[in-house]
């Protein structure tokens, strides 16, 4: 607390705004959570610092900044229960490893069951979490009650809850202040971090990529590797690639802000909504895809209509209360709801995305997982599944079994 | 809200309709055994920035399936055609 | 179908609908009711010869061919509505509905669908029938736009539903039967204050 | 204090015979109809109205409209409390209740005052910096710490007893705002004789209009015209769509009887014409949030419409003319205006000498310096500022006064107009954000909005005061987060230069006002300190809703039961009369169990699912879904849509069909029916059955638009019956229809149609229980009647009703998978289902259902389970090893262990989960189906059913799913 009594004045500058050089050993698209942390990792970890992050707008302004910021390990099928699990240890040390207060808050997660059929899934998905050594519990109605006495537990409620998966160390964490600490971290190690540079093409020798023409110039690179959620379709496509991904946007919600009235992060599945309540005392919610392709970082009325009628459904005490934005956010959805983390068909590109709605969470274990498939050109068992090729062979990574149709994810 | 205007019913709010993405995409014909083929239809998509043709189904309506060409950075609603040429049924 | 039935045929509305007058105002300013044993023949045919055989159909109920999707053609006994590519309605309070087309018509032309049951029809008229419906309904119900025998196919409450303006101040809905609980208790909410009679 | 001090003795637009008596903070005071919350108060002398968000500093009034950033209140009581809510915009109304917030223990005494002498540590970003270490302190220590002092208001906590609704509007010309500008473009477009809705939020129109407008006379009388005040446009979506929330009783103490508290429309408007007006702007010097200092425009509204005096001795403060009207107003209403500081060197010639000829002392080419006091403004240091406006000159004045009316500019309201994502454009000599191009083809924007006013002399660009030599103290932009200068320069110096790192970092804009009044000083002084000119820099992104919104007013009544709506079959009036406990599929409330004489749930359907295995049980099922499939075709048809083969349906005969979707896996299955040669009646699952209704409409459709098919939901046409159990033929036989149902007359997949005393039926003999069973279908209008029917005729066998629990155990027996085996990821191999599939055919999902994944031989199929000790219960969700697994095995979070972790998660050894369970009536003890790798092979062994949640272990048996009849005899009996 030093410094702050000192007036502030010895924080240096956070991070530089360097002229992008002409070439660097590796070039990452995408100034996000997951673009910044891949070059953290690939800087700390695997040595490689000739690096530029290459963001089109500011850092951290994709979907890292718009997120709900819900951080959980609770994943059943192969291939994702170990991966965020992996994420979530490395949450668990990043305000220390980072030197920067990411403000994760492990306050504990609740998942409602509203049916019989909720419940199985939901006791398969703890059962699956506790085998694999993750934290995990089924809680009954009354259990859930004594955590969460404001749902309604009348007989007025349409969907009565029946119980809940919990994962205590499941929570939130403060969105900026990741994006923000990977990046001081990243130009500590000597990576660019280039703004307002957006990718506009690919510059190929043969079949191989070897560098990016840019708003701000070309910039070559031995690897090139994408993390522009939301935009990897249209932008993979650039290099010649068509993906399983359809772009869709997400709405969110903030609250006004008042004292504390909800001390946990609570998701329903049968209604579509989730909820928790900053350090700021705003509460900060959401709901389904609006469920059309769209670029646009803006949704429509009739998803918010049925937001707030979920939430007020679960929680009546929410009716009086005033949200004061709301805002969206454009998201690869797969055709099987999970991510790619891989070597692209490609030579010299790398892909990471498809993250759906819930690839906040990830950004520790994405970074690690990607850094360590560009610096290898490898994948790691972590994110080997990961692949494009499992839709045509049809290994698929489904918690849901949605089905072939990005918008049911 | 994005508002359709459906050929037989007229300018309507979106949420009297489901999406049902890419209507660009060729379905094999029916008998088609090509694994390439299938897997393209039912995996691959463009996913464009701009203009996009895709199916609107008119479900609380008239239950055509609808062929929209939509922005997908604006929203705006450039064009509604049915789906399956039309004969008769109105209009 | 059911003409020579003894069973008594129950509304879906049987307990819910209790005749009396409700909400505040001293006068209401509109009447809610179900309009009962309506039948509804659906005939469906294919796009190559529709035409011909819409008229024919048409004759044959003693209706006319409506000339525009959202326009109902009322004729003495029966009401002919388009409900999607080469499909029609015709709707009358009349059993035998179904009879005037027995015998004139091949698959290669023509199916024929009762679906009297699968819908539960709601009427309300009065001043006020537009601001209740407003309540619900996403379409512009302005005479000049929505004039009497315009017809919708929409959606109120999250259901789809026939609209059909019957008067200047009169309206039909055809509601799918088993969410007739559910637009009912809509339509006595959204009329309450301005007050409402329930018509047997 | 004498109630009603500041207020003048006449004038305003209150009605002076209504008292209105409300109490603030505990204490009565008395107001007029017509007045505000914070006109009322300020006709009290009330001068501080809450704290501050982060310093806790005492704040008064600063606006008169929505934008007010300071004046936050809670408003109501118990269930009804409403937190934060600017006093601006609360209409008081007799025995109202209003409290400041964020203070403790009271408003003048607040203990978190001490943020404020802490104050260098709340800067920007501090969190961020600090509390990382030791890191076992953050979680149970400081972020509980930091939590406890968040927040402004207390939220409710109760259910909210009001009611709200939704409404739609159509029109040619939406015009918003029913100021000057706004009425009378609807004036226009009315006369034009275009249909036209406008709203305006306030309780008024006029807005600030002092004479009353002829306009509004005009439109009153116009029938084509719909005027709504209390009503704001909150939100401007695709398709020239607006929301808007219309205010509709919070004027009063509750709503009237059938009046909804809210009421939120959509409006879609052809043409939309934006007459929002403009917000005034604050000016940013020493201690500018001191109760007192408010905007010039405030003041005057409160001289104008309130007869409020919101002060007894004035300065003004401007760069700007639009303040010079204030002044004059203030002297007219009685307010000792001490001076007019106009930072201008040059003033406008007309207003200054109409403010000197009342008395006004002009000090031109100055600025105030600094507010002083302590609670409330004492006086204030006035100074003249160099000219190159970058630091004042001696020497300073003080002026003693006890309100500062400010203008720093004006910002057009461009709110509604960016909401789809436009950027407004910046005008340097307005100094302001203007439309620009941001407007579509259908609209346009009038009047204050659109940058529609001259001044006589330009405004002079003044973003911040320079602090005199040695100056020190906090200049506010962001009232509502106290966000200042100096949290502005920090951002820059740490590299958050970008806006909206800027905003992200001192969270400038980011509160309920939305930085209404802070946002444009705050980017002009990020572009100061870049060097940059505004246009570079920027505006953040503008976001509905333009004011802050109640969820409930949005979610319109669609909460509680009201959320989805409920479908009933014609037999529900029957099931509730039997107490019948229902339960929710896919929309449908269906009975659960029939409980009898104090019965739980397990007790019941045990007991019902007995008695159809060995009597007659009858179930509702009208739920299912039922597609009519017509036409020439229609065998074409079916063929392609279902897996197994459809072409020898014989006319009078029912078959189970499988269908997949594209991609090979399951999708749903149910009996279909051939009435005639080209006529079929298709059942699906009541979950599916819109689903499936779209999929085969889109095949046609778009597909296969030579098939001549007609396809028609008649879930609704036909309620349908199942009777089931060795009885079940004799119950029917004393039913009297006119239908042969001997075994030979209706054989096991039989279907015959008929009638019952002259209602049609349909009897198809099937069975989902296993049992000698038929389901009985007539039209929806004697649904009700044909099932009392079957009740009276099954009296004879003591025939039980049964739910959707009885009929899951009785599936699970018979090994018919449902909804947990049919999950989405499951072929037909998996469930078993495998030499169903046609070989012959195509059919949808033929060519993907045989990517190698689907059919390695690993892949968890469908078994059978019996727990080895009888006496145990079998859970579903529990999943299936070869080995008990014990916690230790798995500690949770040992970092040692992950490394190990990181192989394939088979690791675990997890070989399946238990999809369904269900207490056999047959056997007597519980039993599970399970999807197990290589699960057929399997049978005989002996396996766990592991709840590693709990750490329990059961020991299961794999056996085959079907427990009971598994060759069928009882189906063809
Ligand atoms: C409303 C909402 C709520 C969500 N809630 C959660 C949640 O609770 N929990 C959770 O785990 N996840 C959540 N997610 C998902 C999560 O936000 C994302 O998966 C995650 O932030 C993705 O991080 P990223 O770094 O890959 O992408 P981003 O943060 O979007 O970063 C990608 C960056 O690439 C840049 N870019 C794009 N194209 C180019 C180009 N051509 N050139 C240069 N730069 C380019 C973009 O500007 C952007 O900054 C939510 C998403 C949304 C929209
Ligand atoms: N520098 C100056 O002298 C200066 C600056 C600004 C305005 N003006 C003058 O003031 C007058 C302004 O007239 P005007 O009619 O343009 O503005 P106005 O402020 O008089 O009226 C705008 C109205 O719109 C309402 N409104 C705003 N947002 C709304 C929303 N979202 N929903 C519903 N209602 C909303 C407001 O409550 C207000 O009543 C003009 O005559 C203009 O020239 C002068
Ligand atoms: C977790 C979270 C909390 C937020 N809280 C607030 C808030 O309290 N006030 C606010 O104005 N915006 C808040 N925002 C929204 C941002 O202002 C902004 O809308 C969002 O980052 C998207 O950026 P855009 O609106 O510029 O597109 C929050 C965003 C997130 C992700
Ligand atoms: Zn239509």
């Amino acid at each position: 607390m030093k410094n702050a009594l000192t007036g502030h004045k010895r924080w240096e500058r956070a991070w530089r705004d360097p002229e992008p050089k002409s070439e660097y050993d590796v070039v990452i698209v995408g100034g996000g959570g997951h673009g910044l942390a891949t070059a953290y990792y690939l800087a700390k970890l695997h040595g490689i610092t000739n690096v530029a992050v290459l963001e089109k707008g500011y850092l951290g302004g994709g979907n890292t900044g718009r997120n709900t910021t819900i951080v959980r390990s609770n994943y059943m099928a192969p291939g994702n229960t170990l991966f965020y699990e992996k994420s979530m240890r490395l949450w668990e040390g990043l305000s220390q490893d980072l030197n920067f207060n990411v403000m994760m808050s492990q306050r504990g997660q609740l998942n409602l069951g509203h049916s019989d059929a909720q419940m199985t899934v939901l006791k398969k998905r703890g059962n699956t979490m506790r085998a694999n050594g993750i934290d995990a519990d089924i809680l009954t109605r009354e259990e859930v009650r004594r955590i969460a006495p404001y749902f309604d537990y009348s007989p007025n409620s349409r969907f009565p809850i029946q119980g809940a998966l919990w994962q205590g160390r499941g929570g939130i964490a403060r969105h900026d202040a990741v994006a923000w600490g990977y990046a001081r971290g990243a130009d500590r190690h000597g990576v660019d971090l280039v703004q307002n540079c957006e990718v506009t093409g690919f510059v190929k020798e043969g079949e191989r990529v070897v560098g990016v023409d840019t708003t701000r110039g070309r910039i070559r690179g031995r690897k090139i590797a994408t993390a522009v959620a939301g935009h990897t379709g249209h932008l993979a496509a650039k290099a010649g690639l068509t993906l399983p991904i359809e772009t869709h946007v997400l709405q969110a919600f903030v609250s006004e802000a008042v004292k504390p009235m909800v001390d946990i992060v609570v998701s329903c599945g049968a209604m579509h909504f989730y909820l928790s309540q900053s350090d700021k005392g705003t509460l900060v919610f959401g709901g389904d895809l609006d469920g059309y392709n769209t670029y646009a970082q803006r949704g429509n009325l009739p998803l918010i209509d049925h937001v707030m009628a979920a939430g007020i459904s679960l929680m009546p005490s929410l009716s009086r209360l005033r949200f004061h934005r709301h805002w969206g956010g454009v998201m690869d959805m797969t055709m099987d709801g999970s991510p790619i983390i891989c070597k692209s068909p490609i030579p010299g590109l790398f892909i990471n995305g498809g993250w759906c709605y819930g690839g906040f969470k990830a950004t520790p274990a994405s970074g690690w997982c990607f850094a360590h498939t560009i610096a290898q050109d490898r994948p790691h068992d972590l994110n080997a599944r990961f692949t494009i090729e499992r839709f045509s062979t049809g290994h698929l990574i489904e918690e849901k079994g949605a089905g072939p149709f990005p918008w049911a994810q | 809200m994005i508002r359709i205007n459906c050929p037989f019913c007229g300018e309507r709010d979106h949420s009297e309709f489901t999406y049902s993405g890419d209507a660009t995409k060729v379905r094999p014909a029916h008998g088609s055994t090509d694994m390439e083929a299938w897997l393209d239809y039912v995996y691959l998509r463009a996913n464009p920035k701009g203009s996009h043709t895709e199916f609107w189904h008119h479900v609380h309506g008239c239950r055509q399936w609808l062929v929209v060409e939509r922005d997908t950075t604006t929203h705006e609603v450039l064009n509604v055609a049915f789906a399956k040429p039309l004969k008769s049924g109105g209009n | 179908m059911g003409s020579d039935c003894v069973i008594e045929a129950r509304s879906q509305l049987a307990t819910r609908i209790k005749p009396g007058l409700y909400g505040t105002a001293e006068a209401p300013q509109v009447t809610l009711s179900e309009v009962r044993r309506r039948r509804i023949v659906q005939a469906a045919g294919w796009s190559d010869t529709f035409e011909t055989v819409a008229r024919r159909l048409a004759e044959a109920a003693g209706g006319t061919v409506p000339h525009e999707f959202g326009i109902a053609a009322v004729a003495d006994t029966v009401t002919t509505i388009w409900v999607g590519a080469d499909r029609l309605w015709f709707t009358a309070d009349d059993p035998k509905l179904m009879a005037r087309f027995a015998g004139t018509f091949t698959d290669e032309e023509v199916v024929f669908l009762d679906i009297s049951e699968s819908r539960t029809i709601l009427r309300i008229r009065g001043a006020r029938s537009r601001n209740v419906l407003a309540k619900g309904f996403a379409i512009d119900l302005h005479p000049d736009v929505f004039p009497v025998q315009a017809i919708a196919h929409t959606m109120v409450e999250h259901t789809g539903v026939l609209l059909h303006r019957v008067g200047p101040e009169a309206f039909e809905i055809y509601v799918p039967r088993s969410y007739a609980v559910n637009i009912w208790h809509w339509l006595t909410v959204s009329a309450k204050e301005f007050g409402y009679e329930v018509e047997d | 204090m004498p109630a009603h001090s500041f207020r003048a003795a006449s004038g305003g637009a209150i009605d002076r015979d209504q008292i209105i008596c409300f109490t603030f903070d505990g204490r009565q005071f008395k107001g007029f109809a017509g007045d505000t919350l914070a006109s009322a108060l300020l006709a009290n002398g009330v001068r501080l109205y809450g704290r501050s968000f982060k310093y806790h500093r005492p704040r008064g009034i600063v606006a008169a409209g929505p934008e007010e950033p300071n004046a936050l209140v809670t408003v109501r009581s118990g269930a009804r409390r409403e937190p934060n809510v600017p006093a601006t915009m609360v209409e008081i109304y007799e025995g109202l209740v209003a409290e400041s917030q964020n203070r403790w223990p009271s408003l003048s005494i607040d203990v978190m005052g001490i943020n404020n002498l802490m104050a260098p540590i709340f800067i920007a970003g501090f969190y961020y910096k600090t509390f990382m270490w030791p890191a076992s302190f953050w979680e149970p220590f400081y972020e509980k710490l930091i939590r406890q002092a968040a927040g402004m208001g207390v939220a409710p906590d109760q259910p909210d007893p009001d009611r709200y609704e939704r409404a739609n509007a159509f029109c040619d010309v939406l015009v918003i705002g029913g100021g000057v500008a706004g009425l009378n473009a609807a004036r226009k477009a009315g006369e034009a004789g275009e249909r036209v809705l406008l709203v305006e939020q306030m309780p008024w129109l006029g807005a600030s209009a002092v004479e009353p407008l002829p306009d509004v006379e005009a439109l009153a009388n116009m029938d084509n015209v719909t005027v709504m005040t209390r009503t704001t446009a909150f939100g401007q979506y695709d398709g020239n769509c607006f929301a808007l929330v219309e205010r509709v009783a919070d004027h009063l103490p509750v709503p009237p009887e059938g009046q909804p508290r809210q009421r939120s429309w959509v409006a879609r408007a052809k043409r939309v014409v934006f007459a929002v007006g403009a917000h005034e702007r604050p000016l940013v010097f020493c201690k500018n949030d001191l109760p007192g200092v408010m905007l010039a425009s405030a003041a005057r509204d409160y001289a104008n419409r309130f007869a409020v005096r919101p002060g007894g001795r004035a300065v003004i403060f401007t760069n700007n003319d639009s303040a010079y009207e204030a002044a004059l107003d203030l002297v007219k209403i009685g307010v000792d205006v001490a001076m007019l500081v106009d930072a201008r060197i040059e003033v406008p010639a007309r207003l200054a000498a109409k403010a000197r000829e009342a008395g006004i002392e002009i000090a031109s080419g100055s600025v105030v310096t600094r507010a002083k006091g302590f609670k409330k403004l004492r006086a204030v240091n006035v100074a003249r500022l160099s000219v190159d406006a970058k630091s004042p000159t001696a020497p300073t004045r003080t002026v003693a006064c006890d309100l500062l009316a400010m203008s720093g500019g004006w910002s057009p309201v461009v709110h509604l107009m960016c909401h789809k994502g436009g950027r407004p454009h910046y005008d340097s000599d307005k100094l302001a954000f203007l439309p620009g191009d941001l407007l579509g083809y259908n609209q346009s924007a009038v009047g204050g909005c659109a940058g529609d006013w001259t001044d006589e002399v330009e405004p002079r660009e003044l973003w911040k005061i320079p602090q005199p030599y040695g100056g020190a103290g906090k200049a506010f932009i962001d009232f509502q987060h106290d966000v200042t200068t100096k949290d502005v320069e920090l951002a820059h110096r740490e590299g958050y230069v970008s806006v909206e790192h800027l905003k992200r970092y001192t969270m400038l804009g980011m509160a309920t006002d939305q930085g209404k009044t802070a946002n444009i000083v705050g980017l002009a002084l990020m572009a100061e300190a870049r060097g940059l000119d505004i246009p570079a820099v920027g505006t953040t992104t503008f976001r509905p809703p333009y004011t802050p919104t109640a969820l409930g007013a949005v979610a319109a009544g669609e909460v509680g039961r009201n959320f989805q709506p409920e479908r009933f079959s014609p037999i529900q009036d029957w099931h509730e009369e039997r107490g019948a406990i229902m339960v929710e599929a896919g929309l449908w409330m269906r009975p659960r169990y029939y409980p009898k004489d104090g019965e739980d749930i397990h007790a019941a359907y045990r007991r019902e699912a007995g008695v159809v295995r060995k009597g007659v049980g009858i179930v509702d099922v009208t739920s299912l879904g039922k597609i009519d499939v017509q036409g020439p075709d229609a065998t074409e048809f079916l063929e392609r849509v279902y897996a197994n083969n459809f072409a020898t349906l014989k006319v009078g005969r029912a078959r189970y069909g499988v269908m997949l979707r594209d991609d090979g896996i399951v999708f749903d299955d149910g009996t279909t029916s051939r009435i005639s040669e080209n006529h079929y009646f298709m059942t699906t699952t009541t979950a599916n059955a819109g689903p499936v209704m779209a999929f085969m409409e889109k095949l046609l459709q778009v597909e296969w638009p030579e098939l001549r098919v007609h396809l028609t939901s008649v879930t609704d046409q036909w309620a349908g019956i199942a009777v089931a159990g060795p009885k079940s033929r004799e119950l029917l036989a004393g039913l009297g229809t006119d239908i042969d149902i001997s075994n030979e007359g209706l054989p096991f997949m039989g279907v015959a149609e008929g009638t019952l005393e002259g209602a049609p039926v349909r009897i198809f003999r099937i069975s989902f229980s296993g049992e000698l069973a038929y389901e009985i279908y007539t039209t929806s209008d004697y649904g009700h009647a044909l099932w009392e029917m079957v009740w009276e005729a099954g009296q004879p066998f003591n025939v039980v009703p049964y739910g959707t629990e009885a009929m899951a155990a009785l599936r699970i027996e018979k090994g018919h998978v449902a909804g947990p085996e049919l999950d989405g990821l499951t072929t037909m191999e998996d469930l078993g289902l495998g030499r169903m599939a046609s070989r012959k055919k195509h059919y949808i999902g033929s060519v993907l259902m045989h990517r190698p994944a689907l059919l390695e031989d690993d892949r968890v199929k469908l078994v059978g389970l019996i727990p080895v000790d009888r006496s145990l219960n079998l859970e579903s969700g529990a999943l299936i090893r070869e080995m008990p697994f014990h916690p230790n095995d798995r500690p949770v979070r040992d970092n040692a262990s992950f490394e190990e972790l990181t192989e394939t998660p088979e690791a675990a050894g997890l070989l399946g989960h238990i999809t369904s369970v269900s207490h056999s009536p047959e056997l007597g003890h519980y039993i599970g189906l399970a999807m197990v790798v290589n699960g057929p092979a399997r049978q005989g062994s002996r396996m766990y059913a592991c709840h590693a949640v709990k750490g329990e272990n059961i020991e299961v048996e794999v056996v085959s799913p079907h427990f009971v009849d598994p060759d069928g005899k009882r189906l063809r009996d």
